[in-house]
């Protein structure tokens, strides 16, 4: 092992705040807390989970990163800028360097726009590349996700979800960004296909250098691909650490219960055969 | 509840401040001169004056437009300028006889258009569907005016079994008003008589102002009933063995028929606006003809109050259609 | 059946479903059914035996029968597509007003016959000073106002000076020979006119004249002279009085039991139904519906010929219709292109528009048959030759003018006219704008000779037998800016029209309007139109009508019967 | 890099059929849909036709001048003949000439009030949908204004106001006509913003111009047409209830609604004269209904029947 | 109750079923053969468009026909051919023989109906159908019959899980959460006390720890009313831990049966083997996930012979001839591949 790499990302007492509206005026009278004080961090080259169930507040910090909303409060440091401080400009630049790819490959796709289009957005916006030079890179991105240049003037629609997803990485690592948010990126998928596009986000992750930001609520996939896990619950984090730590000796009575629920494929660990 | 009815109401207010506006402004476009009308061709200067000032038209718009607020918060509409009337009675006599050709309308749109759509659905894409698309499609796309004249031709002359226009023979006396609806006036006063002939009145100018209607009511019911039938609540109620009927005219219907509400609501206040064509053919007297009369008239006040009237008819009735959902669908909540 | 419920359901939809399609399909059926007595005729009475239903007439017994006993009332119905705005006889104008006027009120005379006369009503005889300044009435003794107060000289007094104050309706007919002392009180039942000057036709014009019952108007006088109230209330004398008063729809009158004058016919009340499709009214005269119709044209008298039990009549009637050009403005300032047009009109297919027979053609300004109108004065008839001689002679020898027509919106002969301008004038290669307006911005627009559009059309109805009336409204240059007469004006016309209507000798005058006439023919101010007729469709079961041609549409009801 | 040369290898020609081969396709597939249905057939067969009379129309009308204005008083009121196939009117001029040309002044009445409301619609409504916030409640307020308004009764008073010509009677109709495209828009692009192919262009940091442009309305094209389509025949309906009223086409304009005006006095008797301008009318309403509704079926996903 | 016992439940015997799409028929079924014995659960995996929920389906008779349609297949349930069966017949065995429940509960309650009034309805019906009234027996009110139902729907809540049943019947399905809302429906489903519940992924729109619930009651209401299940799902997982028996299905066809200890510790067929070795577990380490590559067939076009061929690392001539059909490994595992039996090259 060598030594630790640098953080690429932390986030610190992150919070998002929405605000619940009622009564006459309709004026907020109290708040929704989706995140409520979260902090992790990720170091360069490793991939991070984030694990929860539905409405845990997982997709809000995603969002929040992103810039797609604005949190209430905290802090986001990538490469050791706070994002939510940067300039518009610096802001849009910055964004080049972190991608994300979403759960459903069917909406996160814009119906109406060829493959070329659609992986093609992030370098239109970013790069003087045009014409052929930019067909050129979308080929050689489909390539790297296991599609060919035959599909390069495709529809979204005349793909499967696997395929979608390809796109949906493709377009993600278009800009060769250092990190990658992955909002359940797998959990619309049959497990074939997860089980490809897991190997192949791990074939990437190797070869571009990459760094995760998992989401998911399916532990064993979690466990799978991420270093270190962090299990959040009501929009905090309950409790955070290595994997296998996470996994064998875990802590927190939230991660024990989620734990025992997880169906293992095996019928000599049912939980419900006496 | 209460806060969001309260609240709805609140809205409406800048609507409705909005509508004078934009009437006020409307008919003050106009480039000729009412007053003119009223004086006669043989008036003075002096004499035209003294009407303007009598009906304020010689004032600046901007203090015309809130005179007209302030007599209007009074319940007061102005006086219209051919008729010399107060506008406010004007509406009150002529507006139950359109609401009453407007009800009967929606009535029958809705009592026919939705068992016709759930028909239509059922028989999706064989002969009686595409009959009842053929039929509907056509019924939007014929001129109201056409058709009145067409029911006019066929049933009032060449068949000669119902009344040509008009709400009541000139020579009987109608029942004595309560309602201003000549139908439910008949039925109260327990003349039957007089109720069959209002009915017989009513029925071709009702018919040639619901036809549209009727036609959206079963595109929409038939559209809806087909994607509730896709619904899985429909799939679990089949599978666990209810009959068609049952679901059909139970399950389906209060779902399907949520969402053809909404037409209802706005084509009610259509049909108040659209029964123009209808009572100029028909001879009907109500807020439609009155309206036209006084747009050829160019004569303001009528105009306005006709519009707001309307206006206010269609904002109410799209409340009361957003809370029939709260009847239907429990899962709107007001608050 | 597998499910209550469910089949409950089912049934109750198929009933309302039922029930539905019968309301709508309807209720009529009046053929056979014999259990249900539909009502065969729209115009026949509900049956049912209410024994509380006061005002209905038939009698139950056997609600197979179908007609209306015998004892029925009689009711007239008048189809007329205009509404009855004002029934101030001091300020509302218009026939239909004027209709209502003449039923619940009296003047001191009425016209009667044809050729019309001024015959006695409220005054039973009078006198006039020999220079024709000085007018004396003796009324009857025994008028009664309809709250019994009898019908004074003080009344008439009342009535007149009311008239003078409001300067409204009719008043322009005699307000420029009278002032507030002109009308004095000689006793209970004498009243003195004396006029400011000589006026010729001022007998004439009197049926337009009402008294009302001063005591009533008083109390109703509010802050406006009682206009607001008068507008829908009464304070007369008439045979009628009102009984329903519904706006846009329908007036109907009934006979007032304490009228002061004898004999009439057996009406009860009368209807004046607002139908506003002349084709609308001519189907209510064929089925019955009503018992005239009076806004008829001539393709309705056409369709209604042969119609069993509807009567016809159509009669000549003191109604002008000419197309005048602006005198002072535009174009049509050179007499050249004035005459070119008059020349290039087609004059036959005016007349063929109106159909066979429902008018003549106009012969210069007056209608032919009042006093005065030459029968044989030459005027233009189609002739392109004319036409294009005068054009070559006018500023635009080649035409490529654009020529304005506009006529009053929904006026259908108007538009057709205006259609057949265009045509014509297409052979002068010149061009015409057909626009409709209302008929208030047209009035508007005659205000001034700069906003007047080249070619208006424009009726006008003689409201009394004299040529001044149409000569003055229609060519006296203190008109102008009227919609009468927006921009003719003529010094030498001007001054035989002010002879004409202060000359009191029938010889004398015939002089000065046959010279009038030429005069205008000469100036070529309008168009020549026609004379439509008036045409009224009747069932036969009126009885005593008699056709005076002057207000014929404004039906006197106390002399008609109903079979 | 083999990609590249693969591109560039490729001729112009065939370059472009590849990048479009897939449009062909999605062309090809909703034409075959839209085939499906008889009666839209029907329908582009009916529109085409009145379309093609009334660009051709003036080229063989049997008596061109009386849509000009040319009067024959001594024809009137001639039943249908081979003459005169649909008779003639109160002035004897050719019903059949007035009909088709008729058609030109409906049809551009319908085209010209859809553009001018589809234009102003859509641009306060993609405004409205985007932005939201404040912006959103103005305009949506002054929308939910107009349609509050009876708008027959609005445009009539308009029509009658600017005083009756085609050109006001588009310009009275495109004012009540413009808010359900407002909402339409706005209801779609404020739905449309909350796609996740909307969010995954905001994180690759696109503007909002390229999101407005790129993702947003090309997405909302598909209901636009349809109601477009569907709205047509209204829009000619309204036309022709103005010129009813007496507010729309002056004469000697060949207007449907017009002619059907004049026409009622005479029925039943010359029945001929107000039958087939109401038959024109209802035919071109009937074609576009039909046209719209197949082309909702191609184009309308949730509309699938 | 007339059959042996010894009959399986449900017998399915070689089931064809083709839908009219707008594209063309897609061949979704191509001939299946299951066997359900009497108080056995029994899993049907399968991935996304593999046929296994049209299968439960067809078992109901709720495939609409057209654009269904049945070139061939038996499908003997109890002794009878559910598809020479009327509609009036199948309404009589749908809930009160064979009960459904699907996968999201949140779409499976009318949402304007209360609880009660659908719970009722369904009790109604059954019992009526019953030819001896069912639990209502002879009551003739309407009122009271209602009541009964409405007693029998609150204890079948309770039952399941439901506190306060009494009054939460009267709530609206939005009134519940997503665990509760798929407890309703299985009180419904019980309602008719069925021989054969078909569970369509009755977990899959749940939460892992909700899921887990579930389960438990289902297992627990199997056991305790002899319920014969078939639990329609793609999580391998799920089937593992609570069926006796498992059928594995891909493209239209059952490729491997038998029960479940067999199967998933020998898996035989190469499509259950690609897909036990695509879940990762504790064991699995990073790269050595294996998956299935290629993609699901084009049903329109199916690939002649086994349609798992295109991605069968195991290709062999032979496969693309004709459908294998199914060697029995063992008494209790059945296998439909080349790889086995006579036809093993």
């Amino acid at each position: 092992m060598s030594a630790p790499m640098p953080f690429l990302l932390q986030v610190e007492n992150l919070g998002k705040y929405y605000p619940l509206r009622g009564g006459f005026f309709n004026r907020p009278i109290g708040v929704i807390k989706a995140v409520d004080g979260v902090s992790f961090a990720i170091r360069e080259g490793s991939s991070f989970g984030l694990v929860g169930e539905s409405g845990s507040g997982k997709s809000t910090i995603a969002r929040c990163l992103l810039r797609l909303e604005e949190p209430s409060f905290g802090r986001i440091i990538f490469e050791g800028a706070d994002l939510l401080k940067l300039p518009a400009e610096e802001l849009r630049r910055r964004r080049a360097d972190m991608q994300i790819v979403f759960q459903d490959p069917f909406a996160s796709l814009n119906p109406r726009l060829t493959v070329r289009d659609i992986i093609g957005e992030p370098l239109v916006i970013h790069t003087p590349l045009r014409g052929e030079a930019l067909s050129a890179r979308v080929v050689e991105l489909l390539e790297m996700v296991g599609l060919g240049r035959q599909y390069l003037y495709r529809f979204p629609h005349e793909f499967s979800g696997g395929q979608r997803q390809r796109i949906g990485i493709a377009r993600a690592i278009a800009l060769n960004p250092k990190l990658i948010i992955l909002d359940e990126p797998t959990s619309a998928l049959d497990v074939s296909v997860q089980a490809q596009i897991l190997n192949l986000l791990d074939e990437l992750q190797r070869r571009l250098r990459l760094t995760y930001l998992f989401i998911s609520h399916d532990l064993g996939v979690i466990r799978y691909i991420c270093d270190r896990v962090a299990l959040i619950y009501r929009g905090k984090i309950v409790e955070e650490d290595e994997t296998e730590r996470i996994f064998t000796a875990p802590t927190a009575e939230y991660t024990r219960t989620l734990l025992a629920a997880m169906p293992i494929p095996d019928p000599d660990y049912s939980p419900y055969r006496s | 509840m209460v806060y969001y009815l309260l609240r709805r109401v609140l809205f409406i207010i800048p609507v409705l401040f909005g509508l004078t506006l934009l009437t006020f402004t409307i008919s003050h476009l106009v480039p000729g001169d009412p007053v003119m009308l009223v004086a006669g061709p043989q008036a003075t200067k002096e004499e035209i004056a003294a009407l303007a000032a009598e009906f304020g038209v010689d004032q600046p718009l901007p203090t015309q437009y809130v005179r007209y607020m302030a007599g209007l918060l009074r319940g007061d509409l102005g006086r219209s300028i051919m008729t010399r009337r107060q506008v406010a009675d004007d509406l009150r006599l002529f507006f139950p006889a359109t609401l009453e050709l407007v009800l009967a309308a929606v009535s029958i749109a809705v009592l026919l258009g939705v068992p016709l759509g759930i028909f239509s659905a059922v028989a999706r894409d064989r002969a009686p569907d595409n009959l009842i698309r053929i039929f509907s499609l056509g019924s939007i796309s014929t001129p109201r005016f056409f058709l009145a004249l067409l029911l006019q031709i066929v049933f009032g002359i060449i068949l000669g079994i119902l009344p040509l226009g008009g709400r009541f023979p000139t020579l009987q006396t109608p029942p004595p008003t309560v309602t201003g609806f000549l139908t439910l006036d008949a039925a109260l006063a327990r003349d039957w008589g007089a109720l069959v002939t209002a009915l017989r009145h009513l029925t071709l100018p009702a018919f040639a102002l619901s036809l549209s209607m009727l036609a959206t009511i079963i595109r929409m019911m038939r559209a809806s009933v087909l994607e509730v039938l896709q619904q899985d609540y429909v799939l679990t109620a089949r599978a666990l063995g209810l009959p068609q009927p049952l679901i059909l005219f139970k399950y389906v219907l209060k779902n399907a028929f949520i969402s053809t509400l909404t037409v209802i609501g706005l084509y009610f206040g259509w049909l108040l606006g659209g029964s123009v064509l209808v009572e100029t053919v028909f001879d009907w007297p109500g807020i439609g003809l009155y309206a036209t009369n006084s747009i050829i008239a160019l004569d303001f006040q009528p105009i306005m109050g006709v519009t707001l009237l309307i206006g206010i008819m269609f904002v109410v009735t799209n409340l009361i259609v957003d809370l029939l959902y709260g009847l239907f669908d429990p899962r709107i909540r007001y608050t | 059946m597998s499910s209550t419920s469910a089949h409950r359901l089912f049934k109750l939809f198929a009933i309302v479903t039922l029930l539905t399609l019968l309301m709508a399909s309807c209720a009529p059926a009046p053929t056979p059914a014999p259990a249900a007595p539909a009502p065969a005729k729209a115009a026949e009475p509900t049956k049912a035996p209410e024994p509380t239903k006061a005002p209905e007439p038939t009698k139950a017994a056997e609600p197979t029968k179908a007609p209306a006993p015998a004892a029925a009332p009689k009711v007239l119905i008048v189809a007329s597509g205009q509404d009855i705005s004002n029934l101030d006889p001091h300020t509302g104008d218009g026939y239909s007003n004027r209709a209502m006027q003449r039923n619940v009120y009296d003047a001191l005379v009425r016209y009667e016959g044809n050729p019309p006369k001024v015959v006695p009503n409220l005054a039973e005889s009078w006198t006039i000073s020999a220079d024709g300044l000085e007018y004396t009435f003796k009324l009857v003794k025994d008028a009664r106002f309809h709250d019994g107060s009898p019908v004074t000289a003080e009344a008439v007094r009342y009535s007149f000076n009311r008239s003078l104050k409001l300067k409204k309706g009719g008043n322009w007919m005699f307000a420029s020979a009278m002032d507030e002392n002109s009308v004095s009180v000689v006793d209970d039942t004498t009243v003195k006119i004396r006029l400011t000057k000589p006026f010729a036709p001022f007998l004439s014009v009197l049926p337009w004249m009402f008294i009302v019952n001063p005591k009533v108007v008083e109390a109703n006088k509010g802050q406006d002279e009682g206009q607001t109230w008068l507008k829908d209330h009464e304070a007369g004398s008439g045979p009628f009085v009102i009984k329903r008063w519904e706006p846009g729809n329908l007036y109907e009158l009934e006979r007032f039991p304490g009228y002061w004058k004898a004999g009439g016919g057996n009406l009860t009340g009368a209807i004046w139904k607002i139908t506003r499709e002349t084709s609308s009214q001519r189907l209510a005269v064929q089925k019955g519906d009503a018992h005239i119709a009076v806004d008829l044209t001539g393709d309705d008298m056409d369709f209604l010929k042969g119609s069993p039990g509807v009567v016809l009549i159509e009669e000549p009637e003191f109604r002008t219709f000419s197309i005048k050009m602006n005198y002072q403005n535009g174009p049509f300032t050179d007499i050249a292109l004035r005459k070119a047009v008059s020349y290039a009109f087609d004059y036959d297919a005016m007349l063929a528009a109106e159909g066979e027979g429902h008018a003549v053609l106009m012969r210069g300004p007056l209608p032919p048959g009042i006093l005065g109108a030459d029968p044989n004065l030459e005027v233009p008839r189609m002739d392109l030759n004319k036409a294009k001689e005068w054009l070559a002679k006018s500023k635009y020898p080649n035409g490529g003018v654009k020529l304005s027509y506009i006529y009053v919106s929904g006026l259908e002969i108007e538009r057709k006219f205006g259609l057949i301008l265009l045509d014509s004038l297409k052979k002068l290669n010149l061009d015409l704008d057909v626009k409709q307006l209302v008929w208030t911005d047209m009035v508007a627009l005659t205000k001034d000779p700069k906003t007047t559009p080249d070619f208006f059309p424009v009726y006008q109805t003689a409201n009394y037998a004299d040529p001044d009336n149409i000569a003055y409204a229609a060519y006296h240059g203190s008109q102008n800016g009227n919609w009468s007469n927006p921009t003719y004006n003529n010094p030498k016309t001007n001054e035989l029209i002010e002879r004409g209507r202060t000359t009191l000798a029938e010889a004398e005058r015939i002089k000065i309007y046959g010279e009038f006439q030429r005069q205008v023919v000469e100036d070529a101010p309008d168009i020549f139109g026609v004379l439509e007729n008036r045409k009224l469709a009747m069932r036969d079961s009126v009885l005593n009508w008699k056709f005076v041609p002057i207000a014929s549409n404004a039906i006197e009801f106390f002399p008609l019967s109903l079979k | 890099m083999t990609a590249t040369s693969a591109v560039t290898s490729m001729g112009p020609l065939a370059h472009w059929r590849e990048r479009n081969q897939s449009r062909f396709e999605n062309w090809r597939r909703g034409f075959y849909r839209f085939r499906q249905s008889t009666l839209s057939l029907v329908g582009l067969g009916i529109t085409l036709f009145i379309f093609l009379v009334a660009v051709t129309g003036p080229l063989w009308v049997p008596y061109p001048e009386d849509a000009a204005g040319a009067v024959h008083v001594k024809e009137r009121f001639q039943p249908p003949t081979l003459a005169h196939p649909f008779g003639t009117d109160e002035l004897g001029r050719d019903i059949f000439t007035l009909v088709v040309i008729g058609a030109r002044v409906s049809l551009a009445v319908g085209v010209i009030v859809l553009l001018s409301a589809v234009t102003i619609g859509v641009l306060l409504g993609a405004i409205a949908g985007f932005f939201g916030g404040l912006v959103n409640e103005v305009i949506m307020r002054l929308t939910d204004i107009f349609l509050t308004v009876p708008s027959l009764i609005l445009a009539i008073a308009v029509a009658a106001a600017l005083g009756p010509s085609v050109l006001n009677m588009m310009l009275a109709i495109s004012l009540v006509w413009w808010p359900g495209y407002c909402r339409l828009v706005q209801a779609e692009v404020a739905s449309r913003k909350q796609d996740l192919y909307v969010q995954a262009a905001r994180a690759a940091g696109a503007s909002q111009r390229r999101i407005i442009f790129t993702h947003i309305l090309p997405n909302i094209t598909s209901p636009i047409i349809v109601k477009a389509s569907l709205d047509m025949g209204f829009a000619i309906l309204t036309a022709a209830a103005l010129g009813f009223v007496g507010v729309g086409a002056r004469p000697p304009t060949p207007e449907w609604g017009l002619m059907f005006s004049a026409a009622r006095s005479y029925v039943p008797q010359y029945w001929w004269y107000p039958i087939f301008p109401g038959l024109a009318l209802f035919l071109t309403v009937f074609g576009f209904n039909l046209l719209g509704d197949g082309l909702r079926d191609v184009l309308d996903p949730r509309a699938k029947r | 109750m007339m059959p042996t016992s010894d009959h399986p439940l449900l017998d399915i015997r070689d089931l064809y079923l083709d839908i009219q799409v707008f594209e063309g028929t897609l061949h979704v079924l191509n001939g299946v053969n299951l066997r359900l014995a009497r108080g056995q659960v029994m899993g049907l995996v399968g991935e996304t468009g593999c046929g296994k929920t049209l299968t439960g389906l067809s078992v109901s008779r709720l495939v609409a026909t057209p654009p269904g349609r049945y070139p061939r297949g038996e499908i003997w349930f109890d002794g009878r051919n559910v598809m020479t069966l009327s509609e009036a017949e199948m309404l009589k065995l749908r809930g009160r023989r064979i009960a459904m429940i699907f996968q999201d509960p949140a779409t499976n309650l009318n949402p304007v109906f209360r609880i009660s009034e659908q719970m009722i309805d369904v009790a109604l019906h059954i019992a009526e159908t019953s030819d001896d009234g069912g639990f209502l027996g002879r009551r003739l009110s309407a009122r009271g019959r209602r009541q009964a139902a409405r007693r029998r729907a609150i204890a079948l809540l309770e039952h399941v899980g439901i506190e306060d049943a009494a009054h939460r019947i009267d709530g609206y399905p939005h009134e519940f959460s997503g665990g509760m809302r798929q407890r309703v429906l299985i009180a419904m489903a019980l309602l008719g006390q069925p021989q054969l519940l078909i569970a369509d992924e009755p977990t899959t729109a749940l939460d892992v720890s909700v899921q887990a619930q579930i389960l438990r009651l289902l297992y627990a209401l199997v056991k305790e009313y002899h319920l014969s299940v078939l639990l329609i799902t793609h999580n391998l997982g799920v089937v593992a831990q609570v069926c006796d028996e498992v059928a594995v299905m891909y493209a239209g066809n059952v490729v491997e049966c038998g029960s479940a200890h067999r199967v998933f510790k020998s898996p035989a067929h190469p499509y259950t083997r690609g897909l036990l070795r695509s879940i990762p577990t504790p064991q699995t380490r990073r790269g050595e996930l294996m998956g299935v590559p290629g993609n699901i067939p084009n049903l329109i076009q199916p690939p002649p012979g086994c349609r798992f061929e295109p991605r069968c690392p195991h290709a062999m001539p032979i496969c693309r001839t004709a459908f294998p059909s199914a060697v029995a490994l063992q008494a209790d595992h059945q296998v439909a591949c080349y790889l086995y039996g006579e036809g093993r090259p």
